[in-house]
């Protein structure tokens, strides 16, 4: 009963917000939207799959996600109503900030939950266009910029993807509907010629929106001009959610026996996206942007994990777990980075530790967790997955993979090490911080440290149902 | 028991006659008479009976090393091949400590050199620091090589030689003229190091020295005297037959030690002292040496174990 | 007489390669979005009375109409008259569009020899427009420009679909119509907006954000 | 081993704790509760040592599922030499930090307990994953604790170059776990052994996983991190690491060749090969430094050189059955582990001492703390002498004992090996001859003299804490030193668990009464000392006692600190012979005229790893970087392109498959 009320509430909600003109009618909307999702997530957890017409389905497969998003959600409200004060946000652009996230958020719970692979299509579009006001948010040229190559390389991407879904119907011609449990069973009857054809269009169009390499380029100027709260949802999130029916559709292509060809283009695109974060991170002047390249090379390795299968599969899953969460965390501390020195660039800031502590400290940690440091879970899913390519005798891929991984690194601890130490300047020190600038992102932190040292059978559970 | 009894009383003769041979041999050489063949025991007993002047800038490192040197030196005189290669005190791997003692000496005679923060004493250390760096692979290197061929670990075992074809005369050789060149190097005597030059720019050990003075100098040269007698012990050992008789090792012992100091006499009187820039390439003969009777070891093993 | 429409189609494609005048391009794609409509209209028999409908309003309505008149309005608005300096000279762009229509069917040929239930024309024509497409928004430097090749490129998927799949379910159409709204809502809102942020709207002034390694 | 236990969970509830407590007391408790639990630790780690192997199973959640600690003779060496430097460091520690009233300390403290736990771990696990898990623990909170002071840019370098050093070297352990895990089918270390049965796979693993915990060890080449890394930590950090931490490194190449068996002739050619390089050109970097941090830091690559050659030889002497070298090589390699970490320690904390009083690392503006410190002075210089491998303390006694390795291992050796055993006492001995040389330079320049600037004109001993930790680990020096032959056993004992030909316990025996000598003859050398000390102290009363006077200048009277012999000018000889090997750079203006107004002269030491290692690898990086240049230019179109272009390939790649 509740996924109906999940799926209509943001869009009803958002109708007398234009009329009430309220900034805590608003605040309140959005906190009743993050913790009606995250009721549901648990309703389903303890309640058992639900179904609404047919087209939506809240089950073990998405829980995963869902939870994710839940768990974003809730982290990112409080940054946001931070952001929205410092910003001094007008009436308008408050309001168009708590609309927009509230489809932004919606458009993903759907695209999540749907059962189709063409209504997943269309939640997927409504991501871009529900989340393009954010990027334009700070009305600077860039952000201007940002906005228009973030919607215009996204369309292009999706109508690729338009074209996928296209080729992938006619390979179904007769058997099946885009549903993809139908897929999936049906797999074997397939056309098997345009179920291949269309798995490029598929990889380039969603892997637009999943920010992986060909079409990645958008990511680094959206997630530095956007809010930085937008900024950890983006990277946290609806990069997973592309991630999710691609990954559906890596399903039906394996069930239909084309794995080996599937799993080379997933290869190439993670490499190439390991390749290009590593080479770009090391020059990286803006710290926001540095993240991005980041949330490139985790894209790609969760790419990687797909494609090589076995024990990797659930390595992906967790390294997208793990990645989303302290990708997120880092987001958030970043924007009270840049609000703490007033800039984005890496040279700008010096003596982080000594400024703020706390953020100082959640900078260091975020930085070893996405650095696949232990006690962090990313160190888990990367060993996984290097077995796994020892497992299959692929030591090239893993040289690749460690060389790759050691130069992002390289390149993430110079800028990392540089803001973390040194000594601030005067201004930096002037406020001291407030729990709520820390908090969010130390419980995402503490959440993350738990399932690295002793994963719960919840979580685990949740991770591995995702990957069937 | 006899053996060793002589060992300690060589101990105190022998090396003040060494030095005493030298400086007549050097006198004669230059025409003069020279000394007394035991001045340098008369010097030493004058010494004793002096007084110390202590310069205001060293530390208890400066009054420690002398007692220390002279003990260290002297037990490690205990472990060497004395008569008959009867050593005073033996056991495996005795010569890595008996090298080391002169180590643990020559640390505290560098560390008591700068402990007067005189430049020119620090440039003696510096000077005499490098020569050990190049003497004492070179040492190792043909104890290994003694080792690996006699299949034993102490001194009188590796300085029996023993073996087939070439070998014994192959190690007699070369570690004749390596030790001799290490007791006029670690002697301080020319061609590396002037001990009567007037210049303290020229000089090394005695530069190192020129501070102290009275009982503490006694210790000193009476160190630098046994170190010169370590030398001769090991070339004797190496020399004499290996189944000569201990009445005979008696007599001969000395005899080859005085013999060491002639030599090294002339060596004095006719050859000038280096360049110090030119000492370091001498000194790398030894570890020539050292290896070219390595590589006949190897060469001449196959009987020999 | 599908079929002269389809020709009809891909010779209003090959005349867009040829000319870099603004209004032509808008042109070119009503006259596409009309021609669109036919082809539905042609299946009218094929459809349920609802996917008949939305598909034609779709097409008369968004491609053939609104769009186009959008289009028109910005064009008239800033002034951009015509594409001043494309990237390759207007005799490389004819030698280019011949090209382009022997690769789409040199595919077309390859793709109907493995499945032969394949429509060669229209698809040939689709993949050809879709190529064109790309190739005007990689080569062109207006903003202006860029759009509709973006509108040219959904004019081919929409022709494809049609040709192909054209009983698929309702969701599909859905999509394509949610393309216009995308493009309705931001394109040409943003266009406005950069054209009053940047003196003109050519792509190479919005090169800004980059990075070095 | 329940001890053991016990010791680590004390030093997790210190680690916690301390941050409930007031700052006032927060130090003070946590060193309290931290030796408790160290102390412990070690007891635990003792008892195993002597009544044998104990092993305890925890079962955990995914991803560890199930956790073997394990204490054998090996480990519970490890255990021990970790819980001692750790015992001296903490308490040195403690009065370190006093040094640091305005800091909170709580992150410092809580890294610096886990730092020790992880250590712990890292020796008592036994499947791959918590090692690892534990090995990057490690890692990450020593990374911590070296930028805990204010950062320069030099500290921040300092951390990168070792952060990237350290998951280097993870990567290469990662993979030599995962060929051997791909062999045995399990993560469990003792299947590892199954892999041997293809000699070349075994070496290939072995040989990567040896270059990743040679990275931790610090062996040249892979030695670039160590002399950054341990100036910028805090110097009761930086002994703990050059002590303590860089072992492990040790441990993982004992641990895994106990484990394979007989290594390739290759592998300990190979690991021999690096060691007498590491041994022989890390002590020639000391000698060319003037920082007395890093020159202490390059000292530690130079004794992980000689643990080295220890291992190798036993290596060797497993390879080619032979006992001494197997006994003696490796029971020398373990007792210098347990010697390096005593004197590595005393001279760390002493040159931290220093560094508080004088706040100067530079060598050259400091002299004549002798007189200001007398204790730290005293100490440092102790430590000197052992770790120059001088009797009678203990640096003499593991180098002993890998000369008798070589000794009695040489004539046993066929053809060419004998000569490769004396060529390596022959570096053996060059390097220890060399370590003498440099810490004369590092005693006679930083203490003895007079003082080179005014810091060290007003510098004094530091508190209680700080000389209480460096006596404590003085005090072990000595011991080891002079009474060898127990300390001897316990290493004998361990290095008797690998693959032996004949009775171990029967050619220890021998080695044991050997040492009993040495240390009866070490007596007997002190004791002559002391007379002669006495005598020379009664003549001098007797005639006429001390007269004061300045030193002899050789005529001039009035010199000054100033013209006193410096560090650079102490080793000049030695740096004209070998300085092209190091990599010596210098600078000399010429003085010029009848009155020269200014000249200068400068030498820096180039790492030559640095210079043509990394440097060039650094530079071909970038290149290759700047290869991709072009990819985010700005240009949307050009964006576009790359998913085109993609597109085009992947269809021409599936038309190719399907024709």
């Amino acid at each position: 009963m509740i996924l109906p009320i999940l799926l209509i509430f943001p869009l009803l909600a958002a109708v007398p917000l234009f009329s009430l003109r309220s900034r805590r009618a608003e605040r309140s909307v959005l906190i009743v939207h993050a913790l009606l999702t995250a009721g549901a997530v648990i309703y389903w957890g303890v309640a058992g799959p639900e179904e609404f017409i047919g087209y939506f389905r809240a089950d073990s497969g998405n829980l995963l996600f869902l939870a994710l998003i839940a768990a974003l959600y809730l982290a990112v409200i409080p940054a946001s109503f931070l952001y929205l004060e410092r910003q001094k946000a007008s009436e308008l652009w408050h309001r168009i900030y708590v609309v927009a996230m509230l489809l932004f958020v919606f458009s993903m719970t759907g695209a999540v939950l749907a059962k189709n692979l063409g209504l997943f299509w269309v939640f997927i579009e409504a991501t871009t266009l529900a989340s393009a006001p954010f990027i334009y948010f700070e009305r600077h040229q860039s952000s201007l910029e940002a906005t228009w190559k973030y919607v215009f390389i996204c369309s292009v991407g999706i109508a690729i993807a338009f074209i996928g879904i296209l080729f992938l119907a006619l390979s179904a011609k007769g058997e099946s509907d885009l549903f993809y449990t139908d897929l999936i069973a049906n797999a074997p009857r397939l056309g098997r010629f345009w179920l291949l054809f269309s798995f490029p269009f598929l990889v380039v169009g969603l892997g637009t929106k999943a920010g992986v390499a060909p079409m990645h380029s958008w990511l680094p100027d959206a997630h530095s001009e956007a809010p930085s709260p937008v900024s950890a949802f983006l990277s946290g999130m609806l990069l997973n959610t592309a991630f999710y029916g691609l990954y559906r559709i890596f399903q039906v292509m394996d069930a239909a026996g084309l794995r080996r060809e599937a799993a080379l283009f997933f290869l190439v695109c993670g490499f190439a996206s390991l390749l290009i974060s590593a080479v770009y991170i090391s020059g990286a002047t803006n710290y926001k942007r540095l993240l991005a390249y980041s949330s490139i090379e985790n894209m790609g390795i969760i790419f990687i994990g797909v494609a090589l299968g076995g024990g990797a599969l659930f390595a992906a899953f967790l390294h997208l777990v793990a990645h989303a969460f302290a990708k997120s965390s880092l987001f958030i501390t970043a924007g009270n980075i840049a609000h703490r020195f007033g800039t984005k660039d890496i040279a700008g800031v010096r003596g982080l530790r000594e400024a703020d502590r706390p953020t100082g400290a959640l900078w260091g940690v975020g930085f070893a967790a996405i650095a696949g440091l232990p006690p962090f879970p990313i160190f888990i899913s990367e060993f996984l997955i290097a077995r796994e390519m020892v497992t299959q005798g692929r030591f090239g891929l893993l040289a690749a993979f460690l060389i790759l991984v050691t130069l992002v690194l390289y390149g993430m601890a110079r800028a990392a090490f540089g803001m973390y130490l040194g000594s601030a300047p005067a201004g930096a020190k002037a406020e001291p911080p407030r729990p709520i600038e820390w908090l969010p992102q130390a419980v995402l932190l503490a959440i993350l440290c738990l399932v690295g040292v002793a994963m719960p059978e919840v979580i685990r559970r949740l991770v591995e149902m995702a990957s069937l | 028991m006899t053996a060793r009894a002589l060992n300690v009383l060589f101990l105190l003769i022998i090396p003040f006659l060494m030095a005493g041979v030298i400086n007549r041999v050097k006198a004669l050489a230059g025409g003069r008479k020279g000394p007394p063949l035991l001045q340098p025991f008369f010097d030493t007993l004058k010494l004793l009976r002096k007084g110390a002047v202590v310069s205001r800038v060293t530390s208890w490192v400066f009054a420690v090393a002398p007692a220390l040197v002279l003990a260290a030196t002297a037990t490690a005189l205990l472990l060497a091949p004395g008569v008959g290669r009867v050593q005073t005190i033996a056991f495996d791997g005795d010569i890595v400590l008996c090298l080391y003692l002169l180590g643990l000496a020559k640390f505290f005679q560098l560390i008591s050199a700068l402990d007067t923060g005189s430049a020119f004493e620090g440039m003696g250390a510096s000077r005499e620091a490098l020569f050990s760096v190049i003497v004492e692979p070179s040492l190792f290197l043909f104890a290994g090589t003694l080792a690996l061929v006699s299949g034993t670990t102490s001194f009188g075992g590796l300085f029996t030689l023993v073996g087939s074809g070439a070998w014994p005369a192959v190690a007699a050789t070369t570690g004749t003229l390596l030790f001799f060149m290490l007791m006029l190097t670690e002697g301080c005597r020319i061609p590396v190091d002037d001990p009567n030059t007037h210049l303290e720019l020229t000089m090394i050990h005695e530069v190192m020295i020129l501070d102290n003075s009275g009982p503490d100098l006694a210790f000193l040269q009476y160190a630098a005297a046994l170190k010169m007698y370590l030398f001769a012990l090991l070339i004797a050992a190496l020399v004499l037959p290996v189944d000569i008789a201990p009445f005979q090792a008696a007599v001969v012992l000395p005899l080859v030690a005085l013999l060491c100091a002639l030599l090294a006499g002339i060596v004095e009187s006719l050859v000038a002292r280096f360049r110090i820039s030119h000492v370091p390439q001498f000194l790398f003969l030894t570890v020539a040496l050292a290896l070219i009777a390595l590589a006949a070891a190897v060469y001449f093993r196959g009987g020999a174990v | 007489m599908s079929q002269i429409l389809t020709i009809l189609f891909g010779v209003g494609i090959l005349y867009l390669a040829l000319t870099s005048r603004m209004r032509t391009y808008i042109q070119v794609i009503a006259l596409q979005g009309f021609i669109l409509f036919l082809l539905i209209a042609r299946d009218f028999g094929k459809l349920d009375w609802f996917t008949f409908f939305f598909l034609s309003f779709e097409t008369l309505a968004f491609k053939t109409i609104i769009v186009p008149a959008v289009l028109w309005r910005i064009v008239e608005r800033t002034h951009v008259a015509r594409e001043t300096d494309p990237h390759i000279p207007q005799f490389g762009s004819v030698v280019i569009g011949t090209a382009v229509f022997l690769a789409g069917f040199a595919v077309t040929d390859w793709v109907s020899r493995i499945d032969p239930s394949v429509d060669a024309l229209p698809f040939g024509i689709a993949v050809s427009t879709l190529i064109i497409a790309f190739f005007i928004i990689l080569s062109r430097k207006k903003l202006i420009t860029q759009v509709m090749g973006y509108m040219l490129m959904q004019n081919a998927v929409s022709l494809l679909m049609i040709a192909m799949a054209v009983e698929l379910p309702l969701l599909v159409n859905l999509g394509v119509l949610l393309d216009i709204f995308t493009l309705l809502f931001l394109f040409l809102l943003f266009l406005g907006k950069l054209h009053s942020t940047y003196e003109e709207t050519s792509r190479e002034k919005l090169t800004s954000l980059r990075d070095q390694p | 081993m329940t001890l053991f236990l016990a010791g680590i969970a004390t030093i997790l509830t210190a680690a916690v704790a301390q941050a409930l407590f007031p700052r006032r007391t927060r130090v003070a408790f946590f060193a309290f509760v931290t030796v408790a639990g160290l102390l412990l630790a070690g007891g635990g780690a003792l008892m195993t040592l002597l009544n044998g192997t104990e092993s305890v199973l925890f079962a955990f959640p995914f991803p560890f599922e199930r956790v073997t600690l394990e204490l054998d003779a090996l480990s519970a060496f490890f255990a021990l030499v970790i819980a001692f430097g750790g015992l001296a460091g903490t308490i040195y520690g403690a009065g370190y930090l006093g040094g640091y009233p305005d800091r909170p300390l709580r992150g410092h403290l809580f890294a610096f307990a886990l730092f020790l736990i992880s250590m712990l771990l890292v020796v008592t696990s036994r499947e791959v994953l918590p090692f690892l898990f534990a090995w990057e623990l490690m890692s990450l909170f020593s990374l911590v604790l070296v930028f805990f002071d204010r950062g320069n840019d030099e500290v921040r370098d300092a951390t990168v170059n070792y952060f990237v050093a350290m998951h280097v070297a993870f990567a290469l352990i990662l993979t030599g776990f995962l060929l051997f895990m791909a062999r045995s089918g399990s993560g469990e270390f003792s299947s590892f052994a199954a892999a041997m049965s293809d000699p070349a796979f075994a070496e290939a693993a072995l040989l990567i996983l040896f270059a990743g915990f040679a990275i931790k060890a610090g062996f040249i080449p892979f030695h670039s991190w160590l002399p950054k890394a341990h100036p910028a930590a805090p110097s009761h950090v930086s002994g703990l690491m050059s002590g303590v931490m860089i072992k492990t490194g040790i441990y993982g190449i004992l641990r895994f060749t106990l484990i394979v068996g007989v290594p390739t002739t290759r592998l300990a050619l190979i690991v021999l090969a690096v060691a007498v390089l590491s041994a022989v050109v890390g002590v020639l970097y000391a000698l060319a430094q003037h920082d007395l941090k890093r020159l202490l830091a390059y000292h530690s690559v130079e004794n992980i050189g000689i643990i080295g050659i220890g291992i190798g030889l036993a290596m060797l002497g497993l390879r080619i059955g032979n006992g001494p070298l197997i006994l003696l090589g490796m029971a020398g390699a373990l007792l210098h582990v347990l010697n390096h970490a005593l004197f590595k320690g005393l001279l760390f904390y002493g040159a931290g001492a220093v560094y508080r009083a004088a706040h100067t690392r530079d060598i050259e503006k400091l002299g004549g703390l002798i007189a200001k410190m007398p204790a730290t002075a005293a100490l440092f210089i102790l430590g000197s002498v052992a770790i120059s491998g001088l009797p009678p303390l203990n640096g003499f006694i593991s180098e002993f004992v890998l000369y008798l390795a070589m000794l009695a291992g040489a004539p046993l050796a066929a053809g060419a090996f004998g000569a490769v055993v004396v060529l390596t006492a022959g570096a053996l001995a060059l390097t220890g001859i060399l370590a003498l040389y440099c810490f004369t330079k590092a005693c006679g320049i930083v203490f003895l003299g007079t003082p080179r600037s005014d810091a060290a004109d007003k510098a004094h001993d530091p508190g209680g804490a700080m000389i209480a930790g460096m006596t404590l680990l003085a005090l072990a020096i000595v011991a080891v030193g002079i009474v060898p032959a127990p300390f001897f056993a316990a290493a004998a004992k361990v290095a008797a668990t690998y693959p032996f030909p004949g009775d171990p316990a029967a050619q220890a025996a021998p080695v044991i009464g050997t040492l009993g000598t040495v240390s009866r003859v070490l007596v007997l050398f002190l004791s002559l000392f002391a007379l002669l000390y006495y005598v020379r102290s009664r003549l001098i009363v007797r005639n006429g006692g001390t007269a004061s006077d300045a030193t002899w200048g050789c005529g001039y009277r009035h010199a000054t600190a100033r013209m006193q012999y410096t560090a650079s000018s102490y080793v000049s000889p030695l740096m004209a012979l070998a300085g092209r090997l190091l990599g010596l750079r210098t600078h000399l203006e010429r003085p010029e005229g009848l009155f020269p107004a200014r000249t200068e002269f400068r030498s820096h030491p180039h790492d030559l790893v640095d210079a043509y290692l990394i440097a060039p690898g650094a530079k071909l990086i970038r290149y290759l970087f700047s290869l991709f240049r072009w990819v985010q230019s700005g240009d949307m179109a050009q964006y576009i392109l790359y998913g085109v272009l993609f597109l085009a390939a992947a269809l021409i790649w599936i038309m190719g498959g399907t024709r």
